[in-house]
């Protein structure tokens, strides 16, 4: 029993970071209808600079989350404006090759900035928290209560506020949000900067729970995307649940069936919600 | 100012007469390895210190092959640890360059995938950190390792961690990546013997960070010991979560990373303990007057300590040297082969080799060197002792395996 | 209010309005009846801005909208309640009708329910959940939310059934009443001319007749081709 | 003669001399990988170009059709030629399993299940280490034909050159055969407007299995040819990176013609080679020519040929 507490609560935290990948990756889909490759790097970059603010220049992790935050939102405006927009209008496979292309450059620019070596943000949170066997670190529950945080005031954002609208209405009606005088060329950009805020937050989550390194944004942008899968495409509440479910799911199959294979089954579960639910767990039929 | 234009005058004629002298010539070797991605922490090091080799080499008189002096030219291309890019390099390096010796190689995909042509190329291998087994297990001729196997080091290990009493031992590591799986099949067998038991084989792959899953079916087992195979950056994370979980059992491993790599990962105090059971490389506390030197003019030419592995390539360049001046050439790669597998251990080397039969490198090409435990204490790694090994038997034992 | 002089538009290589000339003056209910495919919802389209106009000028108060974007044209005033409908299904409801106030301060969706009893009814459901009927009123209802000065209606009673697309008859003329400036795509001929003051017939892209909706019921041409008896 | 049917002939001459004119046996090695990546890049066109879904898992494919040919070879003890055949077989097995799931979504959903599936097939290739010796993969890969100093000596690089030319011009003829056949048509109309060509009664899911299971058969093959031709493989080959290029090799090439395909392998061979001087900046600069050359050349270089051929013949 206290296994499988403690495997829930491993996966927990990775699941948290699942969901704010995902989560960005799920409103830029309902927007744009654009799988969003770059957004792990993109992602990491925040991270990356994160610990750059920290351990070179010395700033206060907080003030530094907060600058890269910033950076990452004009960063991601950026990307929508330069790169997706021009296509906007294309072929739905430009957009995609143009992400694959976003991903590389981003990747480089990664690699060029801040090297090929693992990077750990450093923090003080150094307690172990232990209730009846099962052990909880200071960090994974900063990480969990993080992620809990940001999902409730996105909820929020979307469902009371009149931005937050104007995104949903755009998502699932793109005309008629115009003809409700909702600025269809600039809900976009917002959306980008709340996606990319979002994706630094999870990358901050990653640099310093694990490590950032290259390679590891490519890998947590497909594992984003299977919990898009899961979950339903451009449903928030989807990306709350595949989230938690994948990180759940991956700490349980590396306890109890195979840690060497535990990606492949948790992509075999994906594949089988594509099969049994092509629509995800809360995606609408 | 004319006394000083005269003085110069006669000094550029001397050194013209010096030239006309003996022919000094200019011997191309080239450096295929990782110099970008995940491998170049091992790779770009290795390439440096080639680098290094042949300046030294060069200002201490070059390579005299009869009446020639060959000064040497370094081409390193970036093989990003890819078996395919790193095929291109190598023939880049042979058919273009007209280059006939090939050092470095930190990795052993790459590696494998050039030793499996390289056997009927005008050119000799020389093979650095790239620790799978079956590289010098071929009979590939033109190809020597300076770095031993890692099942060398695991039979070692194995025998060390039974002598501290554990029976009951759980393996956590990179198990898919082969040179790891051979040092944990060595252990084990080294560790039966005295009537111990591998009681987990659980695995993490080389992008894992989180290893708290495979560790909570560890601790469940409740082992004696933990063994913590693999490549720094994710074994550091093990350590460090295997303590977020309590767990406090002792921790042994195979790793070879460095201090800061560790403390970038997990704190002193969650290291606190831990074993690395691996070949003694270059550490300053253990290590001779050439390891010293090598240290310091490295670290002052790169601005950046050597990384422990990295004097196998150095020494590629010393044996080869050497290797030509004895074979008397520098175009007949068979000879050159050939007094590769008759070298002596040489002063220059910083790595401390033992010798199969008083060489340097043995029938198959394989060189040798101590195996070392290492203990973290306080902050730092710790040298306790030389592990016991038998590289003779070894060497007969590698010849038998294809 | 609304002067179209010239108008062409069209979908990729197709042009489909081939140079029209269109009023509508304020407090006036205009009708533009036709063919399917004969340029009518394109016209609309074109007025609200969502496709381009590829020459001819749109004037609105005298202002040129002309290729104006979608929400700036709403900002000056016009609004359309779109073929289809075309509500946010996944939303409630009382989140349709707080956008359909998105371009301006305040909402006052009190009088839109009283105005339309069974929205309160459903108020908290979700709109991709209500009946056709009941989503076309919502889609009205959101249209007026922005308080329009001139209100599109594109085929409203598109696919309802005949006693609902009586009530959606009954709820426009109500809209009209309160001094509504109205301009009314509608297959059902009958219905478009007995609401317009005034009426223009679409054939292939150009204005071929225009006259009061009286004229127009009685209009020959019209009688044989639309009304059908 | 007609204008195209020249060209032709000139490429196929050029191909032909190719190795008499490199003086620099280099090229030669790249070459040969070039015309291994043609029928790479033809395969991921079938899928990509002409059926419009982008698929992320050609490098799985390749590495399929790779393992698969060098253990039916040392397990069976079966003759190279042979298992060349059958490597597209095999693949082709692994693409019916992958292509039916995958094909419930469309649009970049496919795309990302695809890669999921290459991410797959590369874990299981690094851990199946009873069957694939995992990371270090399988060395010692023969070559076909009668060992060394035959009279057609397959270590030769030459010989394998053509040998791989004449394989590469026969799966360019298949794939121009495909694309002009009723099914080639049905998948053209595919990517223009899938719910239309549904909406006459074709089952257009049978018709998209096909293009994918055809181009996972291109994939395999090349994968053999590259097995044998260098004799050691591993996973690290036929990871997602490799997929990326495979799509990069179609984009630039021109996606949905039949000389886009040739034109993009080259590149995408020789390219990295004249970018050594930029190495560190090499990502950066490739995925920038990716996104540019979506926006500015989203038909490839064959489509700006084209363009300009055309506007110089309005001249």
């Amino acid at each position: 029993m206290t296994e499988i507490l403690q495997q829930i609560i491993n996966g927990i935290a990775i699941g948290g970071v699942y969901v704010l990948i995902a989560l960005g990756l799920t409103i830029v889909f309902g927007i744009l209808g654009i799988a969003h490759f770059a957004h792990g790097s993109v992602s990491m970059f925040g991270g990356y600079l994160t610990f750059f603010l920290v351990a070179q220049q010395g700033y206060p992790l907080i003030l530094a989350i907060l600058v890269a935050l910033v950076v990452g939102m004009v960063l991601g405006v950026l990307i929508e404006l330069l790169a997706y927009r021009p296509v906007r209008n294309a072929n739905h496979i430009n957009a995609f090759i143009v992400a694959l292309g976003l991903t590389m450059m981003v990747e480089g620019i990664n690699l060029q900035f801040f090297g090929a070596e693992q990077v750990v943000i450093p923090t003080d949170a150094g307690r172990v928290f232990s209730i009846g066997g099962v052990t909880l670190p200071e960090l994974r529950l900063y990480v969990i209560l993080a992620a809990a945080a940001l999902i409730l005031a996105m909820t929020i954002f979307v469902e009371k506020t009149k931005t937050g609208q104007a995104i949903r209405a755009v998502a699932e009606n793109r005309d008629a949000a115009i003809l409700m005088g909702i600025n269809v060329q600039m809900i976009p950009l917002i959306v980008f900067a709340i996606s990319t805020a979002l994706g630094v937050a999870a990358g901050v989550m990653v640099g310093s729970l694990f490590a950032i390194a290259p390679g590891v944004g490519e890998g947590l942008v497909v594992k984003g995307f299977a919990v898009l899968i899961l979950g339903g495409l451009g449903s928030i509440p989807g990306a709350v649940v595949g989230g938690i479910v994948l990180g759940v799911t991956e700490a349980l199959a590396a306890g109890f069936i195979s840690s060497a294979y535990k990606d492949v089954i948790a992509f075999v579960v994906m594949i089988a919600v594509l099969l049994l639910r092509p629509q995800g767990l809360m995606g609408r039929a | 100012m004319k006394i000083r234009a005269l003085l110069g005058c006669s000094a550029a004629t001397l050194m013209l007469v010096g030239g006309a002298h003996a022919a000094e010539k200019t011997l191309t070797i080239g450096v295929a390895d990782a110099l970008t991605g995940g491998a170049a922490v091992y790779g770009l090091p290795q390439a440096n210190s080639v680098e290094m080799a042949a300046d030294e080499i060069n200002a201490a008189g070059g390579i005299a092959v009869g009446d020639d002096t060959y000064m040497l030219d370094v081409i390193v291309y970036d093989d990003k640890a890819n078996p395919t890019e790193a095929t291109n390099a190598v023939r880049k390096l042979i058919d273009r360059d007209g280059v006939r010796y090939i050092l470095g190689f930190c990795c052993s995909g790459a590696t494998g995938a050039v030793a499996s042509f390289i056997e009927y190329e005008d050119a000799v291998m020389l093979v650095g950190n790239a620790a799978e087994r079956s590289i010098t297990t071929q009979g590939i001729s033109n190809l020597v390792r300076t770095r031993p196997p890692a099942d060398y080091t695991g039979a070692a290990a194995g025998a060390f961690v039974a002598k501290q009493g554990h029976k009951r031992i759980a393996v956590l590591g990179a198990l898919e990546t082969s040179f790891y799986a051979s040092y944990v099949e060595a252990f084990e067998e080294e560790f039966k013997k005295s009537g111990g038991e591998v009681i987990a084989h659980e695995v993490f792959a080389s992008k894992d960070r989180d290893m708290s899953p495979q560790l909570t079916k560890i601790r469940e087992m409740q082992p004696d010991a933990l063994l913590v195979v693999g490549y720094v950056e994710p074994a550091a994370f093990a350590y460090r979560q295997a303590t977020e979980l309590g767990m406090d059992v002792p921790r042994y491993g195979f790793t070879s990373g460095s201090e800061e790599q560790f403390l970038r990962v997990a704190s002193s105090e969650q290291m606190e303990g831990v074993w690395d059971l691996r070949p003694t490389e270059l550490t300053l506390q253990s290590t001779t007057d050439a390891g010293l030197a090598y240290h310091a003019n490295y670290s002052e030419r790169f601005g950046d300590a050597p990384s422990p592995s990295s004097p196998y390539a150095y020494d590629q360049a010393w044996a080869l040297k050497h290797a030509i001046e004895a074979a008397g050439s520098v175009e007949d790669t068979e000879a050159v082969a050939a007094a590769l597998r008759e070298l002596e251990v040489f002063p220059e080397a910083v790595m401390q080799y033992l010798p199969v039969e008083g060489k340097m490198f043995d029938q198959n090409g394989q060189a040798y060197t101590a195996n070392g435990a290492f203990q973290w204490q306080e902050g730092h790694w710790v040298f306790v002792e030389e592990l016991p090994s038998d590289q003779e038997a070894y060497s007969r034992f590698l010849s038998t395996v294809n | 209010m609304l002067e179209i002089r010239g108008l062409r538009t069209g979908y990729g290589a197709i042009e489909v309005v081939h140079g029209i000339d269109l009023d509508v003056n304020e407090g006036e209910c205009v009708a533009l009846i036709g063919a399917n495919g004969a340029g009518k919802s394109s016209t609309l389209k074109t007025i609200c801005g969502l496709l381009p106009a590829r020459d001819g000028q749109i004037r609105f108060d005298g202002h040129d909208i002309t290729n104006r974007k979608g929400h700036a044209i709403v900002q000056a005033g016009i609004t359309m309640c779109p073929e289809g409908r075309q509500v946010f299904p996944g939303m409630s409801v009382m989140q349709n009708l707080r956008l359909g106030a998105y371009a301006r301060k305040g909402a006052d969706i009190e009088e839109m329910l009283d105005m339309f009893p069974i929205l309160r009814e459903r108020a908290g459901q979700a709109a991709g959940t209500l009946s056709g009927g009941e989503q076309e009123m919502l889609a009205i209802a959101r249209a007026l939310m922005s308080r329009p000065r001139l209100c599109i209606f594109d085929e409203p009673s598109l696919g309802l059934a005949p006693k609902i697309v009586a009530e959606v008859a009954q709820t426009i003329a109500r809209i009209k009443a309160m001094g509504m400036t109205i301009l009314l795509v509608e297959q059902n001929s009958l219905m478009a001319l007995r609401l317009a003051d005034r009426a223009y017939l679409f054939e292939a892209g150009e204005i071929v007749l225009e006259g009061t909706g009286t004229e127009l019921q009685t209009h020959p041409e019209v009688v044989k081709a639309y009304l059908g008896h | 003669m007609p204008r195209k049917q020249i060209f032709l002939l000139i490429a196929l001459a050029a191909f032909i001399a190719l190795p008499q004119l490199i003086s620099v046996k280099y090229y030669l090695h790249l070459s040969i990988l070039a015309l291994i990546w043609v029928i790479m890049a033809q395969g991921q066109n079938l899928i990509q170009g002409y059926t419009g879904y982008v698929s992320i898992v050609q490098a799985g494919f390749m590495g399929i059709g790779a393992y698969s040919t060098a253990l039916m070879g040392s397990h069976f003890g079966l003759p190279v030629t042979l298992t060349i055949i059958l490597a597209p077989l095999v693949t082709a097995v692994f693409a019916l399993a992958t292509g039916y799931p995958s094909l419930r979504v469309k649009g970049h959903c496919f795309a990302i299940v695809t890669l999921a599936f290459n991410m797959v097939i590369f874990i299981v290739l690094l851990n199946f280490t009873a069957l694939t010796n995992g990371e270090a993969g399988i060395t010692g890969i023969p070559k076909p034909g009668y060992g060394r100093g035959a009279w057609i000596d397959f270590h030769d690089r030459q010989v394998y050159y053509y040998f791989v030319l004449i394989v590469a011009v026969a799966m360019t003829a298949l794939a121009a055969l495909i694309v002009r056949s009723r099914i080639g048509q049905i998948l053209l109309a595919i990517r223009q407007n899938e719910d239309l060509v549904a909406s006459v009664g074709v089952a257009s899911w049978k018709y998209k299995l096909f293009a994918f299971v055809v181009s996972a058969m291109f994939a395999g093959l090349a994968g053999a040819l590259y097995a044998h031709y260098q004799s050691f493989i591993n996973p690290e080959i036929f990871s997602v990176a490799q997929s990326l290029d495979a799509i990069l090799a179609v984009i630039i090439g021109g996606s949905g013609t039949l000389t886009g395909p040739v034109i993009g392998a080259f590149i995408v061979v020789f390219l990295p080679e004249y970018l050594r001087f930029a190495d560190s900046f090499r990502l950066i600069l490739y995925g920038l020519i990716l996104v540019l050359a979506t926006i500015f050349m989203p038909r490839g270089i064959v489509g700006l040929a084209r363009d300009i051929a055309s506007r110089l013949g309005a001249r």
